[in-house]
This record gives C-alpha cells, structure tokens and sequence, in this order.
C-alpha cells in the first residue's frame, strides 16, 4: 500500500492517526491484545478513573436497545492507585498515546487525580465531565457551564499535558461547553458522552437497568452525535475528537470530514473488538481511492451547497 | 481468546423449542474447557447489536456446540441461521468448573436449559468416577437428555419423572444416601435454582460449583457490565472474567 | 375477547384509546384506509398546518440511519385554509378524536391559526413548538422558555378547546418546558419530537439531507423519547403524550407504565400502516394476560426498587 | 393500495450482479399496472428500518417480479431472502405508465437498473404498435435483456453494441429517421440519462413519460420524503404519489 499520513495534531496533542479507543470500552488498555494489535491504534483512553476505587452500580447494568445499548456502570474502577500500580507499567510499554480518563466528585478530586498522574508516563488527560450514571459530579458538572470552567480552569492550571474535556450531549448547547472549554485552556473537546435513556421490561414493569437510566451508546446515537460535532465545529475553533455509534471507516468519516481531527469507537469494541484496526486500514484504502495522500486533505471539507 | 469466523455445520432441533448448533471452529475446539463459553456475534447489521453469550454444550473433533431455545431477537437470528452461514465468535471465554478437587462423585444439577455446559463436562469427568445427572424442567416438553449419562428427571408438573424441582429430587436422594463417595455439585439453571441449591450445599455442607449468567455486552472483562455481588458484600465480580463458574459460596445469589 | 376499559382521560381531552397516530405520520388522517380502520384509533394527529401553505425543504428530505431516520420535510402543508376545504369535511366523519397540530413562525400565526380552526368540528389541538426543520419558529421557540409559555397562554385564551403542547428533546431539562405548559393553562403535552441529528455522504462529502441536519425518529431514540418522558412525569404533574420509536405493543406499555397517558405511533406508520391496530389489540391482550380489566390499572407503575 | 404478505416463489441471478426476484401475490399481480411500484419491508427487524420500493418488472398469473442489484443493507437482505420466505409488501403504489396516449412507436429508453419497468410494460403496448428498446450499461456484464423486445444496446466502454450512452443511440436512430410512426418515449434511468432524454425530447419534439425515483419513507404519500421539483418552480411533487412516472415537461431533472 502507498504512503499515507495519518497523521492529526490537535494542538500540543499529537496523534500518529485518528483512530481512538473510548474510554469505558477498552478497559485499562491491556486486556484486548489477543484481538488487535494496540500499538497501531492512534491511542487509548483508559476508563474513567476516580481517586478511590469505586465497585460501581448493582445489576442490572447494561440493556440492548434498537441499534445500540444502555448502560450504568456507575464508573466502577480500581482508583489511580492501583491503576499505577497494576496496570500503566504494561500500559506505557506501548507504541501508542495513551490519555487517561478521570472523573471525579469534586473538583479538587479532578486536580488531585491529575496532579498524582501527571508525574507518570501518560500522554494526556481526558476530563469526563458528562457521566450519567454517578449521583455526584457526573452530569451535574457537565450541564453547568460554571463547573466546566472551573474544572478545566483548575485542571489546565496542574498539568502541562494536553487536556481533553468530554462533553455530555446532553445540553441545548453543547457548543457553548466547547467554548468554556476553550477559553479555559483545554487542549481540545470530546463529544460526546452518551446520551440519557432508559427501558422497561413490561412484564415485570421493573426498568431494565438498576438505576432506572443510563447512557446510551452505539449505531443509534450516531447521527446525534455528528450532529453535536457539526455544532461545536462551526461555533467554536477548538479540536474536536467525534465520539458515537461508530463502527466502521465510513462511520468514522463522517466524524472527520463533518471536522472531527480524530474519532474514538466505543461500543464497538464490545461487538468487534478487532474493529479500530479494520477502521484504520479502510481509511487508509479511502484515501488512496480517492487520490489523497494525507487524512488532514479530508478533514473538514464537508461539502455544503449554497 | 479468539476472534474467529465459524460455520454452521449442523443443526438439530431436540424438542419442539430446543435446538442443537454445531459450528466448525478447530480453535475454539482445541482451547475450549467444560463451563467456558463464547460470545457470538449473531446478525451482521446493528440488530441485534452486542454479541450473545452461550456455554461450550458439548465439542468433538473441530466442532463446537451450543444449545439454545429462542428467547429474543438474537436466538430467533441464530435459529434462523442455515448451514453453511458464518458467524464471528469470541472464545473460550471466562474461567470453565475446576476438575482438580477431590471428589469421587459428580452430580450434575441442572435447571431448564441449565444442563447446557453438562454435555462438555460429561466427558471431562475421569473414567473412575461417578456422574449423577439431575435434569429439572417445566415439563416434560422441556427435558433434554443429549450428551447426559446416569441421569433423573424432575418436572414441575409431574408430566415426567419426579414432581416438583430438581433441588427437591436431589436433596431426596441425599437424604435416603444415595451417594457413597464425596462429593461435588456442579450447577446451572436459573437464579432461583442456585439458591434452592445453596441452602441444600450449607445444609448438607456440600461442596459445590455453579455457572452464572448475566447480561453481557463485551464477554471478556472490558466493559464492567456483567456484575455479580460477592458474598462478603466487598463488591462485584464479573461474571464474564471472574466467572461464569463460581464457588457458590463465593456469590451472593 | 373479554372486555377491557381503554379509555384514558387527560383532563378534559378524553381518548377512546391511548394509542394515536403521530403529526407528520399520517398525512391529513384520510390517506391510510386502506391499511387500517381509522376509525379503531385513539385519535389522529395531522400533519403540521401553517396559516399559509409551505412548499417544504428541497430534496433530499430522509435518510435512514440505524434503527432510524432523519428527515427535513421542512413543514409541507397545504395551510389551514384549504386543510378545512379539502381534508376536514372528510376528517370529521370519523369516529375517533381529531386533533390538529399547529406550527408557525411567530406567536400570532398559531394564534390565527388556532382561532380560524376553532370554529370547526375539531376536537383539540396540538402545538408544534418543536420542529427542528424550519428557519423561524420551530426550535427557537421551543428551545426558550419565555416563548414557550407565551405561545401556550395565548393559544390558550383563543380556544376552549384542549390544548397539547408538544415538546422538544433538544433541551437540558425538557421537565422545565412542561412546568411552564402546565402553568400556562395546556392540557397535556406530548414528548417528543425528533432529535437533531446528521449523516453525511462519504463519497461525495455532502450532507444526506439538503438541510444539512433533520430530525431523527424511529426505534433508535426510543431509550432517549422513554427517558423524556420519565422526567416530565416525575417533576410535573401534567397528563404526557409519549412519542418515540413505538414500533409494537411492548415499546407502547414502556412509555404507558412509565406514566404516559397515552402514545404516538410515528415513523412506524410507514414501515407498517396497519402497525396502531396491532398495538391496540397487544395491549388489550396484554392487559389481560395480566388479569387487569382498565388501562389506568396499568399506567403510572414502573416497580423501582428501594 | 394493498398491505400483504407474499412468499418469495423464484430467485434468478440474472448476471453476477442481478437478481430477479418472484413473489407469490394473487392481489398485487392482479392490479398491478405497468410503472407502478411496490414497498417492501426487507427485514422485520430495525435494521434495515424503512421499506425499500422497487417497480414491477414483470407479472405473471399471480407473481410479481423485481429486479434488482445489491446497493445496501436493503437490497443484501433481498439478496439473501431464501425461496419460501416471506415478506410484508405494500402495492401497488404511484401512477404508472399512460397508455392511451395516440402513439404508434413506442420508444422504451432504459439506463442500467432503469429498464426495470419495461418488461411488464411490453405487455402492455398493443399488438398493433410497435415497440423499440434502448439498453445502455457501463459494459456488457450490467446488460439485462430480460423480457424485452426488439432492443439494441449501447455500453460506456463499447463492449457490447453502440459505444456510448444510451440516448446518443437514440438521438442517431432519430436522426437517421427510423422510426416511421408516431412516437411516444418512455424513459427510466439515473438523473444524468433522464436529463439528456429531456434535451433530446425538446430537440425532437416527442411526447416523453419517465419514471423517477426519490428517497422513499412510506410510499403511498404521508410522510412528503419525496419531493420532486415541479418544471415550473412552483413547488414539488410527490415522486411516490404523483409519480413515479411524470410527463417529462412536468419535473425538473
Ligand atoms: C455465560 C453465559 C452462558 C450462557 N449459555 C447459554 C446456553 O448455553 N444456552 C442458552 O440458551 N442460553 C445461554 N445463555 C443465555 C443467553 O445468552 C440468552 O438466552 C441470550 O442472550 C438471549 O438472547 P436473545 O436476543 O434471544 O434474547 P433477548 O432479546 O436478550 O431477550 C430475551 C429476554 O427478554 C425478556 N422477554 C421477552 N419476551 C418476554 C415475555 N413474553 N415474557 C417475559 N419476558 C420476556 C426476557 O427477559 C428474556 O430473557 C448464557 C448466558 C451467559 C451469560
Ligand atoms: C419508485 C421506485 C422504483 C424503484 N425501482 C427499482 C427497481 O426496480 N430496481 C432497483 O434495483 N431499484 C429500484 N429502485 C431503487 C431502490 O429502491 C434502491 O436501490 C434501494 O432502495 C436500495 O436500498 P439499499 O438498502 O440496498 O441501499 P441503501 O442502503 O439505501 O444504500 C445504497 C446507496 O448508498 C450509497 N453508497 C453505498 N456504498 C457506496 C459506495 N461504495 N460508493 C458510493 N456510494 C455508495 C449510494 O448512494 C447507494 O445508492 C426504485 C426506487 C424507487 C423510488
Ligand atoms: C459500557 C460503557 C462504559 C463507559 N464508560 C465510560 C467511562 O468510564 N468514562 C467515559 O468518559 N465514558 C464512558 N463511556 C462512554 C464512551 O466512552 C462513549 O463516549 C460513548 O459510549 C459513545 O460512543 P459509542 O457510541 O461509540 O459507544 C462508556 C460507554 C459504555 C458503553
Ligand atoms: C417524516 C416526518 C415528518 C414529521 N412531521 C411532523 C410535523 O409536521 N409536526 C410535528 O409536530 N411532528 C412531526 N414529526 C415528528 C413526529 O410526529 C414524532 O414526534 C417523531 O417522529 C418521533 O416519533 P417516532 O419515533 O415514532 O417517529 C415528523 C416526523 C417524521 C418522521
Ligand atoms: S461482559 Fe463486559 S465485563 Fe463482563
Ligand atoms: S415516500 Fe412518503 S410521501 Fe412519498
């Protein structure tokens, strides 16, 4: 195959290709090498990591729904300590970026766990702000714009490394969290978490997941999520990393030609843990088909008449 | 764990509802162990999305087998399914029933379509001991011997073999001491099943293993969705990576 | 097939049935027959009238995404006027409940409209202040709280009749814009409309709509519709029309036990037209498989836990 | 308009990529006219979710035929439908062809896919008037001659009869004068064919029907997905209610 760059700068974050793995689907990293070879992804973004391990919400956490799925897990996680310990030995051996996730009840808990990380050998944060399924920070934060301030604010202000903040689409708008995003210093915006949902088993009338919403992800959400994208792009001059229902190299062109300077698969992994890679071979054989040599040629010329 | 692509060499229909599929998979053959599993990505499309998660029922030579009735949306598209069609597996997966102990008597104990994983495990129980199998069903429409050796039947409503549950016919046969060796209860059936079977291992202070099901979406530890409450209350367990065979007292049930 | 009481009241709008069909859905609520018997219905929703008659966006006006689709029909409707010439004369023969939908670019359009309407035999209104597909009105209006309860008070003061407000999703707290319905004298609302959403052409890297973003509908948004109307239903106290990627008797009982008092069916009419009669006769079935002779015995009682 | 289900009777694969499909349907065979469509819900799941329509290509006795090629997750699962299967089909939909009309010639003008509709339109034209087909494809391997009559040929690459497109054929034989009578076109085929039809009919002055297509939800025109827009900028049309099959003058291309 000819050359092709892949390669996306999104400001000081660097990406040899735009193809991310989200946060919450690919565990700590280290669990998906017999599917895939991890160190040609453009990098992995841990799940979310609290200062203290959390063991996350009862069952049921996770329902099916037409084309994508429910989920409250509740963020359950081993805590950055033992996240240190156990798992980013192995981590950092790999030939890829590695950004690691946090959330956080507080906002000195978000200072705090980047501050204890920003010591080790990672790339780059990523700030979710926009989780459904905690009773604290979670949501709450992610729809104040106030708090998304302060948090990147505070969070910029402890780290020289890059900082991504994720944001819930679940706002009227999410262009102006991109933009208090912005002008706090972050290094570039996520979007999106998922979205809030819920199911019902009429049988037994009981909701389907234990703490009766969730978040919802998969192919469903996609056309939500480029929407919100499309938004942030045309309000805000901040990089975007397009999030949603992607699962496949087309899919994930719509993210980057809408504008996103890299995307992330989610679900997907669950359903083909091999995906990422499959993605990034059919970008690459796009390109060559339609003559480009680099993937910054594609990104952000969606074509608009008028 | 493999990804793996699988065709489907045959499928037997047992009952009116319960179906035999046999997928040619040399991998999955070679590496499968009594109580794992694999998660099969059943349609192509997005619907159904996540992959279904079903026991290894039985392998010979470079064939595995899984049994199913169909319940929703993913095991209508596998019953479906003709021969020759192909579909993505994900296996073995999750921790299979551990064989080393020492027990001389095996009893089966398996609920509805809960003797799934007995076919396997049938054959991996040394020649020099015993198996006793206890199958429950609803009914005698439901009661599915495929693979099974020296079993019983119980039948809710008494339209085959003893009536009532299958933890109620074993704990009769405990009673009247049926069994000479000592022994090991592996088990499988619906959730009520397990606990009727917990409080007959305390009570009789059996040993005892039990495979567990939960909703999964990944089926190897990456997703958090499949939890199961420990015993002592300290948290989860997953039962796709920590299971889906437990010591029954390890659980919460 | 024994008898089972279906009847719901929402306020003074009295329903046969819960089940209705869906504005846009339906055409005028004349072209269906030879799929279903009309009259079985609930009630019909009509497509959106205007005061004038509007052409409608350009094609491309759908595209089907996963489990879904988008559209930017863009509001075509032959206007109010000749709507009373041409469809209700036919309309009002039917034996089931008529209630026309209203959308406008200003506040005083819905107000004409609704007063020229008044006057004929139509049994309620519904009012669009949610279409995600129009330059003036639609999601302006929608999206804003002041406006909300303006348009509400004033159509309500021009009409005794009922008077349903139907709600954007595309809100942080659809639960605030109900509030202020129900303050300003609406008789229910109905939740949802569609979602904002977009695809993109990777080939040509056009959007696949002409308007670049349309609404999405379909079974994808049925987690998200169910999640709206949940939170309406916990926080106002105000009869709620649920609406959503209701495909089947099952997905009409999620929003119904959730508390709904009635649904829509929507994009189902056109992947099955005959599809609302096969949901009245699953509920009425289901109804009695679980031995209970009244809807109301059913809606409002979602078993949470704790 | 009917909503029925009808059991897939004849899968023929035409060349590689072309499928004629045979539905058992008493009711649409007997009312279908030629032009008209149908639509038919390719999956009952959600994926894929809306209909799909596809013109009658032919009827005989009580089967309808399509034909089609794979384009998408709709056209797959047709491909796929395996014979005895059933499926929900809505028809017979649009206006079809006008037949009235005072013509002697009837000039059948079809691009790849487009000659769909012509089969069961030969059957149509009397016995006295004479029919003359155009079939133009990108090469010899998308040339479907099925149910047609008197045609000649053009492809892209030259690889079988004229080289080049299918309206430059016509536009010769117009100019070498072979047709004697008096001529009505009936033109289906992609936007680009239609479009050099329409210049070709203003050039010639001949009386012209073609069938269009538009992105399609419901079919039977309540849901306005599918706008065509009306020659004189007045507004639109509906492709599936007003349509398929418009006077050329009518719709703007
Ligand atoms: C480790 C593991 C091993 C397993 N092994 C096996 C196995 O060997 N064989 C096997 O058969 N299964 C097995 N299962 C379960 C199997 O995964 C599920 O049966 C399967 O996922 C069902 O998928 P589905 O899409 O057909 O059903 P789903 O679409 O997931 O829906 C089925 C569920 O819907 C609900 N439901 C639907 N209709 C009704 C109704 N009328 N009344 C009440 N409730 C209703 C019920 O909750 C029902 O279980 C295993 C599960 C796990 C976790
Ligand atoms: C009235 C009417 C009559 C019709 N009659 C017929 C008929 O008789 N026979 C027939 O075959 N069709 C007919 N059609 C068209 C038919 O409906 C469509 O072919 C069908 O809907 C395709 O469905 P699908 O799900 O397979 O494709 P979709 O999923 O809808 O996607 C196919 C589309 O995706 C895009 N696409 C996908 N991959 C690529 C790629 N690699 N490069 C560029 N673009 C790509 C293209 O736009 C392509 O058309 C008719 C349409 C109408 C409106
Ligand atoms: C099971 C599951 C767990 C998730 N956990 C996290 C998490 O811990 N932190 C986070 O920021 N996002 C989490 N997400 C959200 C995803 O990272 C992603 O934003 C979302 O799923 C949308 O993308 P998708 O449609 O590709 O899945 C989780 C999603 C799923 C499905
Ligand atoms: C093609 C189409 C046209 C619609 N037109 C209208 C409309 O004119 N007025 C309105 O209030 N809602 C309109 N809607 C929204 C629906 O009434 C409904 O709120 C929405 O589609 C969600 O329900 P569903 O998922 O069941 O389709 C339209 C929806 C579709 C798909
Ligand atoms: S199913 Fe994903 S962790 Fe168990
Ligand atoms: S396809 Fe619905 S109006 Fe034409």
């Amino acid at each position: 195959m000819s050359e092709v760059n892949l390669k996306v700068n999104l400001g000081k974050l660097v990406l040899k290709n735009p193809v991310l793995v989200a946060s919450g689907t690919f565990g700590y990293g280290i669990e998906s090498h017999d599917f895939l070879d991890v160190n040609q992804l453009g990098g992995i973004i841990t799940k979310s990591l609290s200062l203290k391990p959390r063991i996350g919400n009862p069952p049921q956490r996770i329902a099916e729904t037409p084309s994508g799925m429910l989920n409250t897990i509740g963020l359950a996680n081993i805590g950055v300590e033992r996240f240190i310990m156990e798992k980013l030995p192995e981590l950092v051996k790999l030939n890829t970026t590695i950004i690691v996730n946090i959330a956080a009840s507080t906002v000195d808990e978000y200072v705090e766990c980047v501050k204890i990380l920003d010591r080790e050998k990672v790339d780059a944060f990523e700030i979710n702000v926009s989780c459904p399924n905690v009773k604290e920070g979670g949501l709450e934060f992610g729809r104040d714009l106030n708090k998304v301030g302060e948090i990147t604010s505070k969070v910029v202000a402890s780290t020289n490394k890059p900082v991504i903040i994720k944001l819930t689409p679940n706002v009227t708008a999410i262009s102006e969290f991109a933009r208090v995003a912005k002008e706090e210093g972050a290094t570039a915006v996520s979007a999106i978490n998922t979205f809030i949902g819920m199911a019902v088993n009429v049988y037994t009338r009981k909701p389907k997941l234990s703490r009766i919403t969730g978040g919802l992800s998969g192919p469903a959400i996609r056309p939500l999520a480029l929407a919100k994208v499309f938004e942030i792009i045309q309000k805000v001059d901040i990089p975007v990393i397009g999030i949603g229902g992607i699962t496949n190299f087309e899919d994930a062109l719509e993210f980057l030609i809408v504008g996103a300077k890299a995307i992330q698969i989610g679900t997907h992994n669950f359903v083909d843990p091999s995906s990422p890679i499959k993605i990034i071979e059919g970008i690459k054989k796009h390109l060559i088909k339609f003559d480009l040599n680099d993937i910054n040629q594609l990104i952000g010329t969606l074509q608009v008449d008028q | 764990m493999f990804q793996t692509i699988a065709e489907v060499i045959d499928k037997k229909i047992l009952t009116d509802q319960i179906i035999l599929l046999s997928f040619k998979s040399k991998i999955l053959a070679e590496n499968a162990k009594p109580g794992q599993f694999v998660n099969i990505r059943v349609s192509e499309t997005c619907y159904p999305y996540l992959r279904r998660p079903f026991s290894f029922c039985d392998v010979e030579n470079d064939l595995i087998k899984i049994l199913f009735t169909v319940s929703g949306q993913g095991t209508k598209a596998l019953a479906e399914a003709i021969i020759g069609s192909k579909f993505d597996i994900i296996g073995p997966l999750g921790n299979g029933f551990t064989l080393v102990d020492d027990f001389q008597d095996a009893i089966f104990v398996g609920g509805g379509l809960g003797i799934a994983p007995f076919p396997f495990l049938t054959k991996f129980i040394s020649k020099n001991k015993n198996i006793y199998t206890y199958i429950g069903a609803r009914n005698k429409n439901y009661i599915v011997t495929y693979g099974l050796k020296n079993y019983r039947i119980a039948t809710d409503d008494g339209s085959l073999g003893f009536k009532g549950n299958v933890v109620e016919l074993l704990k009769q046969d405990l009673v009247n001491n049926s069994f000479r060796e000592k022994i090991k209860i592996f088990g499988c059936g619906p959730t009520q099943m397990l606990r009727s079977l917990k409080l007959l291992c305390e009570e009789f202070n059996l040993n005892c293993e039990v495979s567990t099901e939960a909703a999964m979406a990944c089926g190897f530890g990456i997703c958090q969705g499949c939890p199961i409450e420990s015993a002592d209350s300290s948290g989860y367990k997953l039962v796709c990576k920590d299971g889906p065979v437990f010591n029954i007292n390890e659980i919460k049930l």
